[in-house]
Order: structure tokens, then sequence, then C-alpha cells
């Protein structure tokens, strides 16, 4: 009788990252590969470390929202405004109306830009090059207003504590109204490319697929979360700004997986435009800030708020000490979680989707990292 | 400054009431969210007690604050069905600095508690793996700890 | 070459030595070309102006891009298998050049015969069968390069070629059945006529699976998997620096034009223009060259530029998912498509009949799809 | 059936988008060649901070050291000297543009305002400026003193592109960096 001969086989340890061209930044994947089939992942974080919370700690009130947009740089209008409502919470400080309501405009602009910078590289990840281009294009159109407002493209320091920096040139809102009016356009342009393409859909449906439950262990937030069915969007559940006058939607997804996540970032994008266009017709003439001493200082007391940026809530946890610097800032960034997620999602499936996969989740490294 | 609780605040700290769990006074933070005193050895147990009767699954953020005398655990936990903040908290004397681990109650948990440590040198009971997370592996100090210095001087 | 051959009378040898180098030389600048061409039509796609710095234009741009490789240093990684590392990207692209041995570039008119360097009566055969080639320079150059990236390049590589030669093949044995020949040359003539004679035609379905193969086959989007730089950083030539890669860059863009000269001449009638052509240039030599050789590299050109397009459009499939594509569409297509032909060369009106079948096929698809149309995921509001 | 049905709808699906790709083709170009051609830069644009003079050429800075102490990355070293009229000279005005942010605080906090209206950014001793081009070899290139300063305010001031509204400056541009480059290296 033959003997049964056991065959051994021996896994791959492969290293993606930190060079590799589509780590979203610098993250490092340990990956333990069974052929192409993931047996285990470890995230390897920290690459971009820079030290944003010790940097809170020395610098004043007024310093830092120069320097927090530098803690999540593509929706950099976001992490701004948190620090500042921040303080502005805690030492019960009301904001001018006109600041509200040109900070939630902004923040829904940046939440379009942001979405389309992911669509890009999206795809990009996915194998298709042109919708980068075409999303860029379109980031530029509000990367143009941005610039327009506040003098930069990129690291706005838009908010301060007390309202914001730069009130509208007298062009901006016929910019914005231009923009409204193409952009929609462009949406469907996007869409005819991807959502009912074949390639895409064979990409996207059914891969990555978690349930409610899992994310809510591991504080998925966001999109990534919306796409399981659960409507936690805290815009609607904890009304910030102007987020209670306004009317838009918040969509759900149905199965968890990548195509819902795509379509739900599409459906974001066309919500914000309907909010975009609430606030310019609603934008309330008078003060963007109220007159603060010189030297700002915020009583002591702590505060947690939660934003609700494209990748999920970001929050801010300040504790101040009645000084000119917070004592603790803790920023909590979703995707600090979704990287923690990430292994738990990737097991068992192929190497052509780690991108895939972690590309839905929509990631940036220098918000893991702070 | 706003110490009153807010509407949901309000609610949660009445569920917390109905479910007679040992924790302290009720406190209102800046933004209206109950803040809860525990000691450390019952934090574990009142974690389990607020996740399984109270429906609070998602640990939105965890924290530690370094005080003069002692270190501070902020656990912030968010209600989904009454959308709002609840707030937990435990301290230990400054020379010890060891609490007990929520991984397993909160999976959330497990990278906050290792960026705490990579932060600030408090160490977890029954982590499945406190290592540096944020900053390299052989780094020796704990730099968000206030006596860490902020070395302004280097070049570029 | 028979008019070639008659004027100059050299052994046959040296004729075919002579071809070799025209092919060779000739294939250089064409491939640059498409580079170029590639860089500046990606770039209209999305509403930028391509390569716009060296030269007028920005057309000496690949010339500066093969200088800069030329003269880059060429590296071997340490511990890679030496020999191999080096044989890989000559077996990669002799393969490609080879193919233009049989490849018809257009016709002296009359009898003179076509241009070509040698019409084997095997001619589709050898095309196909050299072609496949490449996957072992593919494979080669995954294992040599001692990285994990390039090995699964590689791996992948093979999968793919394996997968796709099988539908590949079974596409132009259709064509064969209705030529009657495995000559390119006949292939061709068989199609004269006008348009209406034209492969494609008659065989619309064995076309389009003969292009999804071959975009397979020289590994671009949406088949690009054995180099799909956001999974395997650039796969099997990761590790290749200076002449080394360009000569994989070199191979992959005679490829592509080597596929679409194969799709000319099976499908798209090789040298024939679309319609009778007038006697006036059928009867002087150097005319009906230039006028041959100018349709056949304009549907070259077309078919190139279509792949071009599906690149700056489609993202890249999953290698498990080609292989389903290949196993479980494509080839019971093709041997549908296998079947049916045979069923109407039985009958002999197979132009008519092949329009009709493709016809009556797209009108029931159609219904289907509207049928089916209502049930894309949506999000819920 | 279905697998035909779903081919067909894909091949109707992928055509779309080529037709989509196709269609902007014919579409303008929205690259700018930017050595050549530069985008116009809005008003507010924050670039590098500079000094405009006034009209007798000195910085117009009053030596508080303001915008020192709020710059966040703490780019701005003044260093000032009583002189015998027991007024405050600038010795040296430093800004060092390895650090500088291009927040914009110094200009808002900069006490010296114009006299026709007080809330006027470019009536401050201490401007942002239009240039964003500080590309140098080291470090040390980039460390700006009191004369660069009052250089690149004098050249790239909000005040001149109020004067000049959007129009592409490159004439200036290459003499600037010729300018800068000498004193830099000076």
């Amino acid at each position: 009788m033959p003997e049964l001969v056991e065959v051994r086989t021996e896994g791959m340890v492969l290293n993606m990252g930190p060079q590799h061209p589509s780590t979203h930044g610098v993250l490092r994947l340990l990956l333990r590969l069974d052929g192409e089939v993931i047996k285990s992942c470890t995230p390897v974080i920290g690459y971009l470390h820079r030290g944003m919370e010790k940097l809170a700690e020395h610098r004043t009130y007024v310093q830092y929202p120069a320097i927090i947009d530098r803690f999540e740089y593509l929706t950099a209008m976001f992490t701004g405004v948190l620090y500042a409502m921040c303080a502005e919470r805690i030492a019960g400080i009301e904001v001018p109306p006109r600041a509200i309501w040109m900070r939630t405009l902004m923040l829904e602009l940046n939440r379009i830009a942001s979405h389309l910078f992911w669509l890009g590289t999206y795809l990009l990840d996915l194998g298709a090059n042109g919708l980068l281009f075409y999303a860029m294009r379109d980031r530029e159109l509000i990367l143009n207003l941005f610039e327009e407002v506040c003098g930069a493209r990129l690291l706005y320091s838009y908010a301060c504590v007390g309202g914001v920096r730069f009130d509208n040139p007298p062009s901006f809102e016929r910019h914005v109204r231009e923009f409204l009016k193409i952009f929609l356009d462009r949406i469907r342009d996007y869409e005819s490319i991807v959502t009912e393409n074949p390639v895409f859909l064979e990409r996207v449906q059914e891969v990555g697929c978690y349930s409610p439950e899992l994310a809510l262990q591991y504080a998925v937030s966001g999109p990534p979360l919306r796409s399981t069915g659960i409507r936690k969007d805290l815009r609607k559940d904890q009304p910030y700004l102007a987020y209670d006058q306004v009317d838009f939607a918040v969509p759900i997804g149905t199965k968890g997986d990548t195509l819902d996540r795509y379509l739900l970032r599409m459906a974001e994008m066309r919500e914000s435009l309907k909010i975009v266009e609430q606030c310019l017709d609603r934008l309330p003439d008078g003060n963007i800030r109220v007159k603060l001493p010189n030297v700002v200082k915020i009583p002591a007391g702590e505060a947690y708020l939660a934003l609700e940026s494209p990748r999920g809530e970001v929050g801010a946890y300040m504790v101040a000490n009645g000084t000119d610097k917070c004592y603790r800032l803790k920023l909590r960034c979703p995707s600090f979680n979704h990287v923690q997620f990430l292994p738990v999602i990737l097991l068992g499936e192929r190497i052509s989707d780690v991108m895939a996969i972690f590309g839905s989740l929509d990631v940036i490294l220098p918000e893991v990292d702070r | 400054m706003s110490t009153e609780l807010s509407l949901t605040g309000t609610l949660l700290a009445k569920a917390v009431k109905e479910h007679e769990l040992p924790l302290g006074e009720v406190r209102a933070d800046a933004a209206g969210s109950p803040i809860y005193e525990v000691s450390p050895d019952q934090l574990r147990a009142v974690g389990c007690q607020l996740r399984d009767r109270l429906g609070l699954h998602y640990l939105s953020c965890l924290t530690t604050l370094e005080w003069p005398e002692r270190w501070e655990m902020v656990y912030h936990l968010y209600d989904l069905a009454r959308k709002g903040n609840l707030i937990l908290k435990a301290s230990i004397p400054k020379e010890q600095a060891v609490f007990p681990t929520v991984t397993d109650i909160w999976p959330a948990a497990n990278w906050y508690e290792r960026e705490c440590y990579d932060m600030f040198g408090v160490t977890f009971e029954g982590h499945p793996q406190l290592c540096r997370i944020l900053l390299s592996d052989d780094w020796q100090s704990f730099p968000l700890r206030k006596d860490h210095p902020m070395d302004l001087e280097g070049g570029y | 070459m028979n008019l070639l051959q008659s004027l100059l009378n050299l052994p046959e040898p040296l004729m075919g030595a002579i071809g070799a180098l025209l092919i060779t030389l000739g294939m250089l600048p064409v491939a640059a070309m498409l580079v170029l061409w590639e860089r500046i039509f990606l770039g209209k796609l999305t509403q930028r102006p391509g390569p716009n710095r060296v030269g007028p234009r920005g057309l000496l741009q690949t010339i500066a891009d093969a200088l800069k490789l030329l003269t880059k240093e060429d590296f071997t990684p340490k511990d890679a298998d030496r020999i191999l590392f080096f044989l890989a990207p000559l077996i990669f692209i002799v393969p490609s050049f080879l193919v233009f041995a049989v490849v018809p570039f257009g016709h002296f008119g009359g009898t003179h015969g076509p241009v070509l360097i040698a019409d084997l009566r095997t001619g589709i055969f050898f095309m196909v069968a050299v072609f496949s080639l490449h996957t072992v320079g593919i494979l080669m150059a995954g294992w040599a390069s001692n990285n994990k990236y390039s090995l699964l390049g590689g791996i992948r590589g093979v999968a793919q070629a394996i997968s796709y030669e099988l539908p590949l093949i079974f596409s132009f044995l259709g064509i064969l059945i209705l030529s009657g020949s495995m000559s390119t040359v006949d292939i061709i003539k068989a199609q004269g006529g006008g348009l209406h004679n034209w492969f494609f035609l008659a065989q619309p379905v064995a076309f389009l699976v003969y292009l999804a193969c071959s975009v397979a086959e020289v590994n671009r989007v949406p088949f690009d998997i054995p180099e799909a730089e956001s999974e395997l950083v650039s796969g099997f030539n990761t590790e290749y620096s200076g002449m080394r890669f360009a000569m994989f860059f070199l191979a992959e863009y005679v490829s592509l034009f080597a596929t679409a000269a194969i799709a000319t001449i099976v499908f798209l009638g090789g040298w024939l223009a679309p319609f009778p052509e007038p006697a006036v240039i059928t009867g002087s030599t150097l005319g009906y060259f230039f006028w041959s050789a100018g349709w056949f590299l304009l549907k070259v050109f077309t078919l190139v530029t279509l792949a071009m397009w599906v690149r700056g459009t489609l993202p890249r499939l999953r290698a498990d998912q080609l292989m389903d594509f290949a196993w479980k569409f494509l080839v019971p297509v093709v041997l549908v498509n296998l079947f049916v032909t045979g069923l109407l060369a039985l009958w002999g009106r197979w132009a008519v009949a092949g329009g009709l079948w493709l016809a009556l096929l797209l009108w029931a698809l159609y219904g289907q799809s509207r049928a089916a149309k209502a049930e894309r995921r949506q999000v819920v509001y | 059936m279905d697998v035909l049905t779903r081919a067909f709808q894909g091949a109707k699906a992928i055509a779309e988008g080529l037709a989509t790709t196709f269609k902007h083709v014919t579409r303008s170009q929205v690259t700018i060649g930017y050595p050549e051609v530069r985008s116009e830069l809005p008003a507010a644009f924050r670039g590098m901070p500079g000094l405009p003079p006034d009209k007798s050429g000195n910085t117009t800075c009053i030596g508080c050291l303001a915008c020192a102490r709020v710059c966040p990355p703490q780019c701005i070293f003044i260093t000032t000297s009583k002189g015998e009229d027991r007024k405050l000279r600038i010795d040296d005005f430093i800004v060092d543009a390895n650090l500088c942010i291009m927040c914009g605080l110094c200009e808002e906090v900069c006490p010296v305002t114009s006299k026709e209206d007080k809330t006027d950014y470019p009536g401050r001793a201490i401007q942002l400026t239009h240039l964003y081009e500080m590309s140098a070899y080291c470090h040390e290139d980039l460390v700006f003193h009191l004369p660069q300063l009052i250089a690149i305010g004098q050249e790239f001031g909000r005040q001149k592109s109020k004067d000049l509204p959007g129009q592409p400056r490159t004439a200036c541009y290459s003499r600037l960096a010729v300018h800068v480059k000498e004193l830099t290296r000076g």
C-alpha cells in the first residue's frame, strides 16, 4: 500500500511597502501568502509620524490651526474646523453665523474634493488610469475655489478659534455656482465610465465584505461603516455647524462590499452638492470671526467633538487648562481604525484585492501616523 | 462654558442609572457628554456591562492623560441608538502605570492601547501584543510625557 | 519579396537575412513611434498635452527616453540567476520580431506578389507558435530576478498566456475553414473584393475574441496582471533597468504592433482596400505597393489605437477572474463559433448567414438586457 | 442565456465608457504648460512672506516681534538695536523659508497698517507675497535676510498684484529669481 506523504508547502512573506506604488503614502503590509491568497497581514505604520499631538501641547490656540492642517492634508478644512470648534466649545465662544455657514460650505466642498481624489486613485489602484485625470481636473476646480478664499490650495489654515480667517472675495459665489452647474455632468461622466463597467463590477462586487457587527467592534466609521447598512453620520446624529438647518440625505449600502462603498461616495458627492447650494443661498452677512484677545486663553475644561469627515469620524479630545496652549489634544482619526481593521477583512483574499479593499476604505496615512 | 448635560447626555445618564452600574457621580464635559469615574479594578466589569446591557459597542476614542500625580485613561464610547458619547475615566497613581486591557471587550482598543503604551509608557495587562506602533521598535523614550523634551534646536 | 528576389537574384538564405535586418531596423522606429503615439493619445483622452518638451512638439521624447535607458546603470540583483536574468529579455524580444517573417506588409500588384519575407504554408500556425514563446521570457525574468513580486508576475504571466493561447488559436480556426489555407497571403486574398468580404463580418465573434486575447497576449490593460503596478510594483520586470528594461519595453510595443498586424491580416483584409481597387493602381507596381502598404498600416494603426484607448478607460481584472473569463467564457464562445462556422461553411452562404447570426444574437440579447436593467445595485436613502 | 446577457451588457457599458473617454479628445486641454504659462493667482494667494518697503526703500517694520512670536514653525528671527536717536532699528529680519508654512499669521498680527484702511493686509509691514518659486541647492540659500525680504516684498507684494489683476508675471519672475539668487549668494 503506498504511503501517503504530506507535501509541505511554504508560505511566502511579502513586504508590501513602504516603497510600493500604491500604498497611499507610506504603509507597510507584512503579508503571509499561500500562492496569491493572504494567510495573515500585519500593517506596520508610523513612517509618517510627525508628533502632531505633542506639537499641540507646545503651540498656542492661535498657532496650532495652521499646523493641524498637516494632520490630514486631503481634508485640511475638517481638522482645522474641528480644533477650533473644540476650543470654542470649552471656552463657550459663540461663532458668528456667517462663519458657521462658511465653515459648512467649505467642509462640503472639501468632502467633494476628497471623494474625487479617492475616486481617481481608487480606479488607479484597480488599474484604470484615465479617470484619475478627470477626477483631478475637477478637484482642481474646488482647489481653485479654496485658493480664491484663503490663498492656499491644500493647507488652508482657514478656521481659527472664533470663526474663520478669510472672508469671501466678491467673485466667490459666482464661481461656486459655476462649479455646481458643471459638476453634476462630471459625475455622470464618471459613472458612465465606471459604474456599469463589467471589469470594474467584477473587481468590486462581493469583494471585501464584512458584517456591520464586525465593523462596529473595530470602530469603523464613515462610508466603510455606512456601506454595511448602519446609518451613522455625525452630521445627522450630532448636528454641528449648520447641518441641522440644511436638507440632505445619508445614503447607506446594503451588502458592505467594495461596490457599496463606491456607490456611497458617489451618492455623497451629490448630497454634498445639495448642501453647498443651500449654504450659498442662505449665507448670512456679518462678521466672520469674533474679536478675541491677541493671546487666546481657554479656561480649564475638556471636550470630545467629532466631525463626519469624508473618511469617517474624525474627532478631537481637547483638555484645556486655562493657559494659551492646550494641555492635551488627542486626535481620533478614522483611518487609524480602518488600518487596524484591514487584517481582519484581508484574510483569505487575494493579493490582487489588497489594493481593491484597502483603497475602498479610503485610508490616508498621514492621518494614521499623525 | 457648558457643564450641563446635553439632551442625549441626559438620556445616557438615565440609562446608566437604570442599570445600577458601579460608577461614580456623573459630570458633564464641555460637549455635554456624561463623564463617569471608575476604579481600574472594576473597569473591565463595567466595560462588559456597558457593552452588553447598554449596547455601547462602539469605542470611538481611547487615550491617556498625564496629570502630575496620576495617569488617567479616558474611554469615549459612542451610543448608536441614543447618538451620544459616554466617557469613562479611570485613574491610577503615577508610579504604577498599569491598566487592565479592554481589547477583548472592544477590539478597536487594541491599537489605541498600543499607541498609549508607545506614547506614554502606560502598560496594559492582558494586551495581546503590546509593542511600539507609531515609533520604531528600538525607540527608548515616551514622547508624549510632559517631561519629554521638545527639542526645537535641531536642524532641518 | 518575390519582386525583389527576381530583381536582385540572390540566394534565398541571403534574402531571408536581408529581410530579417529590414524588419529589425524597421520595427525600432515603429515601436518608438507607438510609444510616443500612446502617450499623446492618452494625453488627449485626459485633456493633457502629452509629451511636449523634447524636440518640436515633443516628437523626440521617445528618443530621449531610449537614450536615457541605454545610458542607465544595468543593474543585476544580488542572488539573481545571472544567466537566466541575462537571457530573459532576449527570449522575450526575439519572438515579437520573428512574427513579422510571415506578415505581408503590402503587395506589388499584379503577379509580382506580396511584400513579405517568407510565405509559409503554415503562416498563421507559425505566428501563433512563435508568439507564445515570449511567455518563456516572462517566466525566466520572473524567476531569475530573485524578487517576490517578479516571481508572482512571472507565474501570473504563464497562467495568463496558457489560458489565452487557446481561445486565440480557436478564434482562427473558423477563418481557416473559410479561407481553406493557413498561409497569410492566401487568407488575405480570400478576403478580396471589398469590405463585405472581410472576415470580421463573417466571423464577428471570433474577431472580438481575438481582440480580447491579443490584448491579454501583450499584457495590456485590462489584462496586464503580470506587471500590474498597483499590486506587483512592475511584475516580472521589476528588477530590470537600463538596456534590458528597454528591451522588455520595446518588445511590448513590437508585440502590440504584431498582434494588430495579425488581426489585420486575418480579419481586416490585410493590405486590401475596403472597396474594389481601380485598375490604375493595381497596374503600377510601386503605386500599388504604397497604396497597399498604406491600407495595411492604417488598419494596424487603428487597432493599436483601440488598444490604447481601452487602456485609458478600463480597470484591470483580477488574476482568477482573468482565468475565469478565458476558460468559462471565451473558450465556449469560440467553440460555439467554430461549430456554427462549420455548419455555415457546409451551406456555403457564410457571409449572409454570418450577418444574420450576429443580428439575431444582438437582438435577443438587447431584449434580455433591457429586462435585466433594473437589477443594478443602488444605495438606500 | 444569463452569461450572454451579461456579456452584452458588459460590452455596452464598456462602449459607453469608451465613448465618454473619447469625448474628451475634442475638449480643450486643462494642463497649463507651467514654466512658460502661469496660472492666475488670486489676490489672496499666500506665498513667501516679504517686507514691502516704503517710498524710501526701507522696511516699515517697527520691531515689535509680534510676527516672530506668533509664527507656528518659529521661522522669523528679528534683531533690533537702539540707535543714537533712541529709535528702534531693524538690524536684521530673517525668514527661514525652509521652515515657513505660509500660514499668514504673521501678516495677520502685524500692527503696522496703512492709514486708509486698517484691515487692509497690503498695509502690513510683513506680507505674504505672490512668490512661490523658491528652489535652491542648499538650505542656507533659503534663509532670507532683510534686503532679500525687501526685494521680495517689492516685486511680489500684494499691492502690486492689485494693480495688475490676473496678469501673468513671467518677466518679473525670472528677473526676480536672478535678483534673489544674487542677493542670497552674496
